[in-house]
């Protein structure tokens, strides 16, 4: 398997790789260890003046290939800052060209998505 | 960056410089560039009597006769010779062939061919030790099994099977002929294909230190063993293999066989200590369980299942320090490669979270101190970003 | 004592020493050593690289597409992949070929195999210049022929035959695929295989200075061919051909071709020279004919029969002084070698007393100068010996 | 193809290559070159007291591989200084063990053996 530079960076360095606790947090989990690729996203979200969520904290935990890892690390570090919406930085077709994965790595990264999905339902966004 | 440690020998083996000095001297101008089929010159002479003395080494190595080496172009190449070939001469006398699940693919897919040509093939399941059962084999025979085709060193784990036992069986049984790939137990355990009571065997250079693109397939002229050939054009190898034969390929095998066989047992204590070594290292960082046990298990490889990671993660995450593989090379994009690891009890998940290390001739001490770190660092590093998920189950 | 004079290089050739080079660079510990299919670690991705260097180094010099390039181990399994492999594939359609007499051993054995089968083939006689006319092969084409299989550049006599001819005929016909054997062609005369319309070709590195045990099957894209594996296991070359590459081979063969496709032209020019050189010397010895004429035949290769002497004794008589060959190297021990010998107008003793001098990269004006010496000695030796017996006749 | 020391050396050298003309001689020819053997074996022969012949000078011409030529080389060297008899000084198979002749060979050695059999029969022995 050749990996991008982008898929190594994010896999080896994995920012924001970690549990967050406390007021605020959304969390959302998707796939399982039997899968092949489990996930966890959760962001610490603040209400900006217009009734929106900001994130101002994410985090992920994951179970899986490098591309499982290094897409989830990149989305907690996309959506810090950011509102929160349901879409994602960007659709997940696009992120698997982003790291240039397989195409049969688009399993993988819709657990990435669901998880992305489940955070937002937690939030109520 | 410095190269990652090489721990992945049973895929393939540098060449000995021994060996290639010696393939060097068959290649230029001034050398035995010759090609051993013409008739009429002191160049083909002369390569002529390097392919015949290399034939001569192999043989002495593996306990056969120099006639009963034909050379092949890999173990790949010798299996296909000897599934097909065998098939084809035999099909008069029945279209069964008995082989196993943890077969190598140049057996399972040529077997998976002939099905598709109307034979019937019984894949075996091995036991909990990784081993086929002398006493399924005979089960499995019937009155029109012709070929049995059944490997000596197991590729993914270094299971080494008794071949001695699964040719009494089709000695018992008299019309079934057995076949044995070799390619992973030239150079590591005891090989004597004489004494075996093999009909047939695969062997590849490139896994002993020799050349890729070198093998040989043994056909026992004592046992009156008949194949049909696959290749034809040129009538070279008494008309069962065909084509100008590589002379530094071969003279390189013959190099690396001799060299192999003088020095195996040495080779094998002292990876017998490394790879302990290892295993001590690995065991220490915990949810770490070993495939095989010590007795069955050549020297030179250690398969081990890791818990609480994903086996393409934890591969990335060690591979900047250290060349290892999951499975075998060529059937690592298959789910089949962990056949083997499930007999030995493991479920799907710690099959594929599974690497092979295998150890070689120029590995080190230094180098399993590297590889403990790195596993233990790669371990550390994707237990923590997996977090909940391997505690929750 | 010094070697003879060797002019034997349409049977094979010196490695170059720039390809030995190459390839020894893929050999050693510290080399790329790695198996091209291991798929986890740098030493795999290395060797994968050169491998896919190496395929688009052939590709460019034969006018391909890399994707179009199936490695083998010489063209002895490139013409049986591509005869087995088509019919395999196309049989459904029909079971007739179309082939020449001239043909090497490794298109024609494969084609008597298939008769064999039930097959049915058709060996096209070729012309008084050695050359199968299109003529010839368009009204040998049946509804049922689904291959043709024609040379380029016949080994015996170097005689150069218009395949993008013999292509035309096939796509007016339609139905039949053609493949051209062009191990002899290769850096003795132009070579696109995407001009040429050919359907399927063999390349051997080992007569164009690389080296031997590698070579390719050349399969057109564009043209949308199709053909069945033969070697299983492992799913090499896209499953058309399984079993480890050898890099170093292949990386030889890739070195070697990108040589000859700079340097031919200007290689050919000074053999062109040499050659005749070589012939004005033996003409001179009187009752020398000259088979082949100079527009159809390749720079390297001058093919002459002697009066008044015997084929062998002659071969051995010159031996010590020059190594040359009668026919081709793998079908001298049979008789037909001399079919385009005897198309040409040679009788059946006048074929069987014919030397081929090929030439090659290193032939010097010296080799040429001793190889005249040589020849006129062991003709002026045998025809005294032989006395009467060639005059009474 | 192999040859043997001896027969390189009898191939190389020929000894007695050439025809002998006069009294005394007797001549014996067979094969053609159609087959691929023609041999010509000539020995010039004296009465010694006895009522036999004693070759005092042989003789051939060959055209044909080097183990005919070897051979016919030396059995006209063999031949020079004995009795003429109707035998060969050796059987034609051990004259092909002699020179390491292929089993294939032996139909062009029997040549060999055709023409001393015509010079037996010229010099009516
Ligand atoms: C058990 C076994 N059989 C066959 C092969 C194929 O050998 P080769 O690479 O020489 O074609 C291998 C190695 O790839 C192997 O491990
Ligand atoms: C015309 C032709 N085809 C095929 C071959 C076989 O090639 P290889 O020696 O690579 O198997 C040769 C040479 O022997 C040849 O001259």
């Amino acid at each position: 398997m050749h990996y991008s530079t982008l898929t190594r960076r994010y896999f080896a360095a994995a920012p924001g790789a970690g549990s967050l606790t406390g007021r605020g947090v959304a969390t959302g989990i998707a796939g399982s260890r039997e899968q092949g690729a489990w996930v966890q996203l959760q962001v610490r979200t603040e209400a900006d003046g217009g009734g929106n969520l900001r994130v101002v904290e994410a985090g992920f935990l994951a179970f899986g290939c490098p591309h499982t890892i290094a897409a989830a690390a990149w989305l907690a570090e996309q959506a810090t800052g950011r509102l929160l919406t349901a879409d994602l930085p960007l659709p997940v077709e696009a992120i698997r060209q982003l790291f240039d994965a397989p195409v049969e790595k688009l399993g993988r990264l819709l657990v990435v998505e669901d998880a992305w999905r489940g955070v937002c339902a937690a939030a109520g966004v | 960056m410095s190269l990652p440690v090489y721990l992945d020998h049973a895929s393939t083996t540098p060449v000995d410089p021994r060996v290639a000095t010696e393939m060097a001297a068959c290649l230029s101008l001034g050398g035995t560039f010759g090609n051993p089929s013409s008739d009429g010159h002191v160049y083909g002479e002369r390569a002529r009597e390097c392919v015949e003395a290399a034939r001569a080494r192999v043989a002495a190595a593996v306990g056969a006769e120099p006639a009963e080496v034909i050379w092949t172009c890999g173990a790949t190449e010798a299996d296909n010779l000897a599934i097909f070939g065998l098939s084809a001469h035999a099909h008069g006398r029945g279209r069964h062939i008995v082989t196993a699940r943890t077969e190598h693919k140049a057996v399972l897919d040529p077997c998976r061919e002939l099905e598709r040509r109307g034979w019937q093939v019984t894949y075996l399941q091995p036991d909990r030790r990784g081993l086929v059962d002398p006493a399924r084999l005979a089960e499995a025979l019937r009155a029109d099994t012709v070929l049995v085709s059944l490997m000596h060193v197991n590729n993914e784990t270094g299971v080494s099977q008794d071949i001695a036992a699964y040719a009494a069986v089709c000695e018992r049984h008299g019309g079934a002929r057995l076949h044995v790939d070799a390619a992973q137990s030239f150079g590591k355990c005891p090989l004597d294909f004489g004494a075996s009571g093999a009909d047939l065997m695969s062997l590849s250079a490139h896994k002993a230190y020799g050349p890729k693109g070198a093998g040989a397939l043994l056909v026992s002229r004592r046992r009156g063993v008949r194949i049909e050939a696959r290749q034809f054009g040129g009538g070279q190898e008494r008309g069962l293999r065909s084509g100008t034969i590589a002379t530094h390929q071969v003279v390189g095998m013959g190099a690396a066989f001799e060299i192999a066989a003088a020095e195996w047992q040495s080779e094998c204590r002292r990876l017998a200590v490394l790879r302990e070594r290892l295993w001590h290292g690995l065991e220490s960082q915990g949810g770490v369980l070993r495939n095989g046990a010590a007795p069955d298990v050549v020297a030179q490889i250690l398969n081990v299942s890791f818990e609480g990671v994903e086996g393409e993660s934890l591969l990335a995450a060690v591979a900047p320090e250290v060349a290892v593989s999951r499975g075998s090379a060529c059937a690592s994009a298959s789910g089949e490669a962990s056949y083997v690891l499930r007999a030995l009890g493991r479920d799907q998940r710690l099959a594929e979270s599974s690497l092979r290390f295998s150890l070689g001739r120029f590995t080190t001490e230094r180098d399993i101190e590297r590889t403990v770190a790195a596993v233990g660092g790669a371990l550390a590093h994707l237990r923590r970003i997996a977090g909940a998920c391997t505690t929750a189950r």
